[in-house]
């Protein structure tokens, strides 16, 4: 509803429709800092929040119109000076894969807004903080300034801080810092490498820029790019939760509120493999041939070892957090990989895995909400007492491990056959390493399926637990409609992205 | 001739499937099953309808049976390669349709009587539907990855039926143990589709399988350590392909299986799902055959004969009647790859690949009848155990009418269903390979005897005192029995070669007296073995038993392969691997992060003292730094 | 210009007389003391800018100017120093330069 | 002459004017009115930093002694904010412990005076007219340090101050003395035209820049910083941390860009080290402050580090940069100041474990810190996040990647203890936290000031190009 009435101003006023994504969620903010009280608060930001999933789900539409009669990179792209003497620009602009993101950035928002529902501490304030998260992706995604860019990025990941330190549970102090650190120093490595990048934009004669594109042209020396590629990889990749960089990760999502982990797994760490796939591989290509084989080691270390990790743990959201760097690491890997289904089966699986661990860490947090307690080994049985959640996670659980019909598996098959296209030994010792992680996967979803949600009921005091209610429905289902989406039918979605790698597919090989 | 409705074959289960699932709370049991039964029929008879059009209307194109492919581009996975979702109708997924949803109805029907009561009774029927959906979705698959997709689905929904009485830690236990072998043989499965993705272009079974094609013809092409890697490939695929149809080592998960309902262990463990490895085999048969004359297919053919032998031994020491059956399911399966291992290509050669269909068939009828039989039972008695049953035969005529049949049948007794088929195996085994031929009779033998032990194990043997007496099951659990029964005694006459051969052209068969004399003599006499050790209540089993010692507890105890794998992946890679990773993941990769960010309070701690607060050592700080300063770089001006 | 005295040995005594105000500064106890030395230093540099100026230019008065400002700022310094150090004594009845070290780390 | 040539010293002259009024006032105010002399001083100061906006033409005075230019001009303008900002932030202070001990002029005389010899020292031609503004913007903080005389370690922090100035100053003029010896002038632009790295210059010159480094407090010559902060009123702490800083910084950059340019292979080095030292140093000391004075003197410390990442480069980038990121520091550091002053004032508490759950009862002073502390750590989207990669870009600029990345590890290391403070205010709780409490108007005002100026500096580019635009004085 809201995204035709959108659409229409947007027709008529043919508005930038880009920049709205950035300016919404701060006019919302604004209107937050007015409310008095929980029920004002999630209207708000409710309604705000529903509005730029309106707006993004009319970009996906507007931008196929686009795509039809403009084929160049970008579309809807906006140029705005903004600092002469460093020809630093707001600009902004999308392809396929950035309005994918933006999509699922949109839903997993909504989504965190409605589980988070009955935040009683401080909701304004929580609100207000999250929001500034989310106004930090969506800048993210839309600019292709590296200025701007980076920008952003910081913004996104220093609210984390007070999230997960003022809302937070158990370790709250100690993980928020740790996360913070680990975060803002991989940026601080970043900012090494964009510099490096800048001032090596006018290689080929021509000014200093950091915008993306017109660096894209740019043939930068080798060297640089060998010394700054893995500064710009890493510095995203942390984000990514890449091996070793991830045990911020753990620790954060543990300690972190239901929709603050919600949106760091399912939105945030997005932006880790997107950052290394715009930025690093697209403008560093050599140095990417040239540190491919190090960062494989290390992504393909991150599957197996993630999924590995997430066996043993007790904590439902450790488990998810060591999965979520499997499930990333597997992104990271099939960057690596360098060619065109690897690439499309990173960005889907980036999706679903947004999608999945975002509902993932939504169910925990209902389950918890009820029975107080994550460790799996005090619960037992849910499937009778609460079985809607219960029903949900298991779904979830086998989405998780690839199951044909949602999201995950058209992903991870097409990363495999990705990275099968890559002969050689080393390529083919490292895929089959990933693969051989749907295994292990399998078995820890499954481990947590049966001790948790089946058996026997563990404790009586579960026998009469509150059911469900509608928002935390709503939030399920906002989440669980993309995953099959996706997993029933990939075309329209991953030729979407298919077409966007192009300009990728003709820098990098 | 358009195909294109067979879709609602596997939809109309499918549709159902939301429908029960969805609502599951507010359709009432009855409704439920009625549903259930209806959707199935309408697929059964949309089968039908198929198979006559295919074979009667449609017939053979100058003489050939063609393959027709209706297919859809799911997803692209590069220019050349995608997925698509099609349905290929040819001669043996058209037999596949049949059996699946023969059995699958008749299990409908049974399960309404057999799960009265039951508080999932909607759930059940919605997975039963979902199984039968994927079951149809994999028969028709028109290529790997679609097969691949289907194969998953199945897997789940044996894992959701398997662990049907999810607060039994036993189903539970099971479930999860079936589903991670099955899944762990995917896996080389999966490895499988890349390779030949990548290798061949294409995963379309009309390409591959053509054998003028590239991809057969092309197959030495890239080799591996002395293979071609399409031979590599399709071992791969046939691991998948053993995952699922137990053959050994893989097949631990099925006895376990055996905690399900019993309906679920009729339909997906003993008559449908558990034959997809062979149906996988034989959809790749053109590949198997000529890749590297066949190298692959003799794995098959080894691994289907010992795994025959070996489920047959364990099959006479079990006492839990569903585990007879399930170890003697292992056992026929082992067959049925056996018969491919050996068959060969055009026209009476492809006599090993026409029977094991024709025993894929034959099998699923009268298996199927054994479980239901067994469930009947079970349901009777409440036991799954030998020792707590004994002339039944009073009690409950039908059950044991009809189980007596099934026996016969899959002993391979003149003229059942079981007879033809396996002796058509014989006699393939007997042109191509000796020594496995050798093997197909022993175990015709102890097939006889375990089933007969079985038989009269429950239905004959020592009068058991019941304390409420076991009664016959109501009509919805017989009908199918009796139903079953007939197919089990007719459908040997059917002139399976006409319809099903490797070379799709068809061919001629005829009884090789000389086998099918020493197979009934075998089985015969297997059966007389039983009949003396069991018909009366006596210890000679016990003493036989004795006889072989040692041998006999392994037997008993399968060999132990559950323990060994229960010590490789517990113990192993849980306890050691999976225990230490977390265990580095907290105190190494954790502890560095943590140590820098340490570190640097320490140092400031350590260096606190500099601020001493004494003006003359700041003053001193100041004088030395100026002039170390102003000397280094003098010094440096200097050269 | 001083006869038979070359700038170098001035300038000799110079550095030496700003290097005993350093460490009068950094040993002496006593702030006044402190203070003493802090006006040797000061006075190198003075003679400095007078000998420099004499010596090597000598046809501009800059040097001996600035040393005038020197001296006038250093009385204005040390009268405002000796202000401060008699707050001090106001409340701690010493002029121990160990007296004022409650400020550290 | 033409008297009107004297409008080149407008600065000067109206403070010393306002100065000398206030002393008059001083005589004639009633004694119970003394109060109305800080309104006065304040709207006095006001009507001057807003003159001083009006344009001026470029020339010099006094044969080069006195010289002026926009950029100076503009450094003049900047000081004067940031004083009036000060102002505003301890007129309550003032008002409350200071006039009624009859002292309130005093302290806006040595302010001025000392705000004074900083215009000298920026607007100096030679070294003479350099040495007495440095004199004059020292001596009178040092009064001012000790101020509270009822307070022992007031007067500790001023000796420390003064003594620490009097041998930086000292140790500084033997440098200039040696710089005359090889130039033969104290003008700088004569000495630009025959200044050369011989052993003597160079000598002198880091002498002199001892001098300087001590006023900007880079290590080694930091050491004074913590204690005199702790021990000043804050007033004069945030003066020492921003005002005084600051003119130390313009003047550096101005003598080293001009006229020790040629010994630019010389310093480049010495800084790039002193830079290393004095971030890590200022950091690592900063970790473990419990005062809050102590805390933002450590930090001060640190910023000055990430000055001379612009310094090094020698370029007009490099003034642009620094001066851009003085410029928000200026504003950032004494809204961290106004709180603190604040807090002390009403509470006297100036202990980090204090602030624990002081968003719950003062949400907006929080809310100002917090802004404060993360336009210092360079988080966006406020000011410091551009200040500070601004003068990455210009050291990267020249290359000094491995500087930079040294300075972007520290920017983490200062991010951490910048956010203890946070910690303290938003996450952890407290029995008794600081009451809530309302602010006087000047306080808010001085706060709401630096707030807008942390939010719009960063965002509103045309005044970095402005900046740009100036700094072109030195070619």
């Amino acid at each position: 509803m809201t995204f035709f009435v959108i659409s229409k101003v947007f027709r008529i006023k043919n508005m930038d429709i880009l920049s709205l994504f950035v300016t919404v969620p701060v006019l919302t903010i604004l209107a937050l800092v007015f409310t008095k009280g929980l029920k004002q608060a999630r209207i708000v930001s409710m309604v705000g929040s529903l509005i730029q999933l309106g707006m993004a789900i009319n970009l996906v539409f507007a931008y196929f119109k686009e795509r039809a009669i403009n084929d160049s990179i970008m579309v809807f792209t906006k140029n705005v000076v903004w600092f002469e003497q460093f020809n630093i620009h707001y600009a902004i602009g999308v392809d396929g894969i950035s309005v994918a993101l933006l999509l699922l950035t949109a839903i997993v928002v909504l989504a965190g807004v409605f589980i988070s529902w009955k935040m009683t501490d401080l909701p304004k304030e929580f609100f207000i903080s999250l929001l500034v998260l989310s106004t930090g992706v969506y800048g993210f995604f839309i600019s292709i300034d590296l200025f701007t860019m980076f920008v952003f990025y910081e913004i996104a990941v220093i609210p984390m801080y007070l999230l997960i330190g003022i809302w937070g549970t158990g370790p709250k102090e100690y993980s928020a810092m740790k996360l913070t650190l680990m975060l803002m120093g991989a940026s601080a490595v970043l900012l090494v490498g964009v510099l490096g990048i800048y001032f090596n934009s006018n290689a080929d004669g021509g000014a200093l820029t950091f915008n993306i594109l017109e660096i894209a042209q740019v043939n930068i020396p080798f060297e640089a790019q060998k010394l700054f590629f893995p500064l710009t990889f890493i510095g995203f990749a942390v984000l990514g939760a890449l091996f070793p960089f991830h045990t911020w990760s753990p620790d954060g999502h543990a300690s972190a509120p239901t929709a603050v982990s919600m949106l760091h797994a399912g939105v945030l760490m997005k932006l880790g493999g997107y950052g290394v796939f715009r930025v690093a591989m697209y403008l560093l290509p050599e140095g990417a041939m040239h540190w491919d084989w190090f960062f494989i080691i290390l992504a393909a270390t991150g599957v197996i070892y993630g999924a590995f990790g997430a066996i043993k743990q007790k904590d439902l959201k450790y488990i998810n957090a060591y999965s979520s760097v499997s499930h990333l690491g597997m992104v990271l890997f099939a960057l690596l990989m360098l060619n065109k289904t690897a690439w499309n089966g990173a960005i889907l699986q980036s999706l679903s895995h947004g999608f999945m661990t975002a509902l993932f860490f939504a169910l925990i947090g209902m389950i918890y909400g009820r029975t107080h307690t994550r460790d799996i080994t005090k619960l037992g049985g849910l499937l009778k007492v609460i079985p809607f959640i219960s029903a949900i996670y298991v779904i979830a659980g086998l989405a998780s491990l690839g199951l044909p019909g949602f999201s995950g598996f058209i992903a991870e098959m097409n990363i495999f056959v990705g990275a099968f296209q890559n002969e050689g030994m080393f390529y083919r010792i490292a895929t089959i390493i990933s693969v051989s992680a749907i295994v292990v996967t399998a078995v820890y979803i499954l481990r947590v399926v049966g001790i948790m949600l089946m058996g026997p009921v563990k404790n009586e005091a579960f026998l009469n637990l509150p059911t469900v209610t509608w928002y935390e429905k709503t939030g399920i289902l906002l989440l669980l409609i993309p995953i099959v989406a996706m997993g029933v039918a990939p075309l329209w979605l991953s030729d979407m992205i298919l077409d966007s790698l192009q300009p990728f597919i003709q820098r990098v090989l | 001739m358009n195909f294109t409705y067979i879709i609602l074959i596997p939809l109309i289960p499918f549709v159902v499937f939301l429908l029960l699932g969805i609502y599951n709370k507010k359709i009432k049991p009855a409704v439920s099953g009625y549903i259930g039964v209806t959707g199935l029929s309408t697929s059964t008879l949309l089968s039908f309808y198929t198979a006559y059009q295919y074979f009667f209307v449609h017939g053979k194109v100058n003489g050939v049976y063609q393959t027709l492919v209706h297919k859809t581009t799911w997803m692209n996975f590069t220019d050349t390669l995608a997925i698509d979702m099609g349905v290929l109708v040819d001669p043996i997924s058209i037999m596949m349709l049949i059996v699946v949803s023969i059995i699958s109805l008749m299990v409908h029907i049974y399960s309404r009587g057999y799960m009265k009561g039951d508080e999932g009774y909607t759930r059940f029927f919605a997975f039963l539907s979902l199984f039968s959906f994927s079951m149809f979705g994999l028969v028709l698959a028109a290529n790997l990855f679609q097969i691949y997709i289907f194969w998953e689905l199945v897997g789940v929904s044996s894992y959701l039926l398997i662990g049907y009485y999810y607060t039994k830690n036993s189903a539970v236990a099971a479930a999860k143990k079936a589903f991670i072998v099955t899944r762990f043989a995917d896996l080389g499965f999966l490895i499988g589709i890349l390779m030949v993705g990548y290798y061949t272009g294409t995963f379309d079974f009309e390409t591959l399988n053509n054998p003028e094609g590239s991809a057969i013809l092309n197959w030495a092409s890239t080799s591996f350590m002395g293979l071609s890697v399409i031979t590599w490939a399709l071992i791969l695929i046939f691991i998948g392909g053993a995952g699922k149809s137990a053959m050994f080592p893989l097949h631990i998960w099925l006895p376990d299986a055996m905690e399900g309902p019993t309906p679920v262990s009729a339909l997906i463990h003993a008559a449908t799902m558990v034959v997809a490895g062979v149906y996988l085999v034989a959809r790749l048969f053109p590949m198997y055959y000529f890749v590297e004359d066949g190298f692959a297919l003799n794995i098959v053919a080894y691994v289907g004969a010992f795994s025959s032998l070996f489920a047959a031994i364990i099959a006479i020491t079990q006492t839990d009647i569903k585990r007879v059956l399930a170890f003697s399911t292992m056992s026929q399966l082992g067959y049925m790859m056996l018969a491919l291992g050996v068959s060969g290509y055009d026209g009476h050669e492809g006599v090993g690949y026409m029977a094991s269909m024709f025993h894929l068939f034959t099998h699923a009828m009268f298996k199927a009848l054994l479980f239901l039989g067994a469930g009947s039972v079970i349901h009777a008695v409440h036991s799954n155990y030998l020792k707590d049953m004994g002339g039944l035969r009073k009690y409950m005529p039908i059950t044991n009418a009809t189980f007596l049949i099934a026996a016969l049948a899959i002993s391979g007794v003149f003229p059942l269903s079981g007879f033809w088929s396996k002796d058509e195996i014989l006699v393939a085994a007997f042109e191509h390979n000796k020594l496995i031929y050798g093997v197909g009779v022993f175990v015709a033998g102890l097939t006889a005897f375990y089933m007969f032990r079985l038989y009269f194990g429950i239905f004959w043997g020592k009068n058991t005192q019941y304390k409420h007496a076991p009664h016959e099951s109501p009509l919805s659990m017989t009908f199918p029995l009796i139903v079953l029964a007939l197919i089990t005694v007719f459908s040997g006459f059917i002139p399976f070669s006409e319809f099903i051969s490797a070379d799709k052209i068809g061919f001629e068969t005829h009884i090789n007296y000389p086998v099918a004399l020493l197979s009934s003599f075998v089985a015969v006499s297997g059966i007389v073995l039983a009949t003396i050790f069991y018909k009366k209540e006596n210890d000679l089993s016990d003493k036989f038993a004795k006889a072989f010692g040692p041998l006999y507890k392994w037997a008993r105890d399968k060999f132990y392969f559950d323990e060994i794998y229960m010590f490789v992946t517990k113990k192993i890679l849980f306890n050691s691997v999976a225990e230490n990773i977390a265990k580095f993941d907290k105190k190494i990769v954790d502890g560095t992060m943590e140590g820098i960010g340490n570190k640097t309070v320490v140092v400031s701690e350590k260096i606190k003292r500099m601020q001493s607060g004494k003006v003359q050592d700041y003053a001193f700080a100041f004088i030395a730094g100026v002039v170390i300063i102003a000397l280094v770089f003098i010094y440096m001006l200097g050269n | 210009m001083i006869a038979g005295i070359s700038i170098y040995e001035i300038l000799t005594v110079t550095s030496i007389l700003f290097f005993i105000g350093v460490y009068g500064f950094l040993t002496r106890k006593n702030l006044i003391s402190i203070l003493m030395s802090i006006e040797l230093i000061l006075n190198a540099s003075v003679i400095n800018f007078v000998v420099i100026n004499k010596y090597l230019y000598p046809d501009m008065l800059q040097g001996v100017v600035f040393s005038i400002f020197i001296i006038a700022v250093a009385a204005a310094e040390t009268a405002l120093a000796v202000a401060i150090i008699i707050n001090l004594y106001r409340q701690i009845a010493s002029v121990e330069i160990k007296d004022t070290e409650i400020m550290k780390y | 002459m033409n008297f009107s040539n004297f409008l080149l010293m407008r600065h000067e002259i109206l403070l010393l004017a306002i100065t000398l009024l206030l002393l008059v006032g001083e005589i004639f105010i009633h004694k119970n009115k003394k109060g109305s002399l800080v309104h006065l001083a304040i709207f006095l100061f006001g009507i001057h930093t807003a003159v001083g906006f009006l344009q001026i033409e470029e020339s010099s005075l006094f044969g080069g002694m006195f010289r002026t230019n926009n950029m100076i001009h503009f450094f003049k303008n900047v000081l004067n904010i940031g004083v009036f900002i000060l102002l505003l932030q301890s007129a309550e202070w003032l008002q409350e412990k200071i006039v009624n001990q009859d002292r309130g002029t005093e302290f806006f005389i040595l302010l001025f005076s000392s705000l004074l010899g900083m215009y000298f020292m920026i607007s100096s031609g030679d070294f003479l007219m350099f040495y007495i503004g440095l004199e004059l913007s020292t001596l009178p903080v040092a009064a001012l340090a000790a101020f509270e005389t009822s307070k022992r370690i007031s007067s500790e922090s001023g000796i420390k101050l003064i003594l620490s100035a009097a041998l930086a100053s000292g140790v500084s003029l033997f440098g200039i003395s040696m710089l005359y010896a090889t130039s033969g002038s104290i003008y700088f632009n004569e000495i630009v035209e025959v200044i050369s790295a011989s052993n003597l210059t160079v000598l002198g010159f880091f002498l002199f820049f001892a001098g300087l480094a001590f006023k900007i407090s880079l290590v080694p010559f930091h050491f004074w910083t913590a204690d005199v902060y702790e021990g000043a009123p804050i007033s004069v702490a945030s003066y020492l941390s921003v005002i005084s800083k600051g003119a130390a910084v313009f003047i550096l950059m101005i003598l080293m860009f001009t006229i020790f340019k040629p010994l630019m292979h010389v310093w480049e080095n010495m800084v790039y080290v002193v830079a290393i030292a004095t971030m890590f140093i200022g950091n690592l000391f900063a970790l473990r402050q419990q005062n809050m004075k102590r805390f933002l003197a450590f930090s001060s410390i640190a910023q000055a580090g990430f000055i001379l990442l612009g310094l090094i480069t020698g370029t007009q980038l490099g003034v642009a940069t620094i001066v851009y990121f003085v410029l928000i520091y200026i504003f950032s550091n004494l809204a961290a100041f106004g709180v603190v002053q604040a807090i002390s004032l009403k509470t006297g508490k100036e202990n980090m474990d204090d602030y624990n759950g002081l968003y719950r009862t003062n949400p907006n002073l929080s809310l100002v810190m917090m802004l404060a502390l993360f336009s210092l750590a360079g988080i966006p989207p406020v000011a410091g996040f551009f200040g500070k990669f601004f003068l990455f870009t210009a050291a990267a600029s020249k290359g000094y990647y491995l500087l930079v990345f040294l300075a972007v590890v520290n920017v983490t290391i200062s991010l951490y203890y910048y956010l203890l403070v946070i910690r303290a205010m938003f996450i952890r709780k407290n029995e008794n936290p600081i009451p809530f409490f309302k602010n006087k108007l000047y306080m808010r005002l001085g706060l709401l000031i630096t707030v807008v100026g942390i939010l719009v500096l960063g965002l509103y580019s045309p005044l970095y190009d402005y900046i740009y635009e100036l700094s072109s004085f030195l070619n």
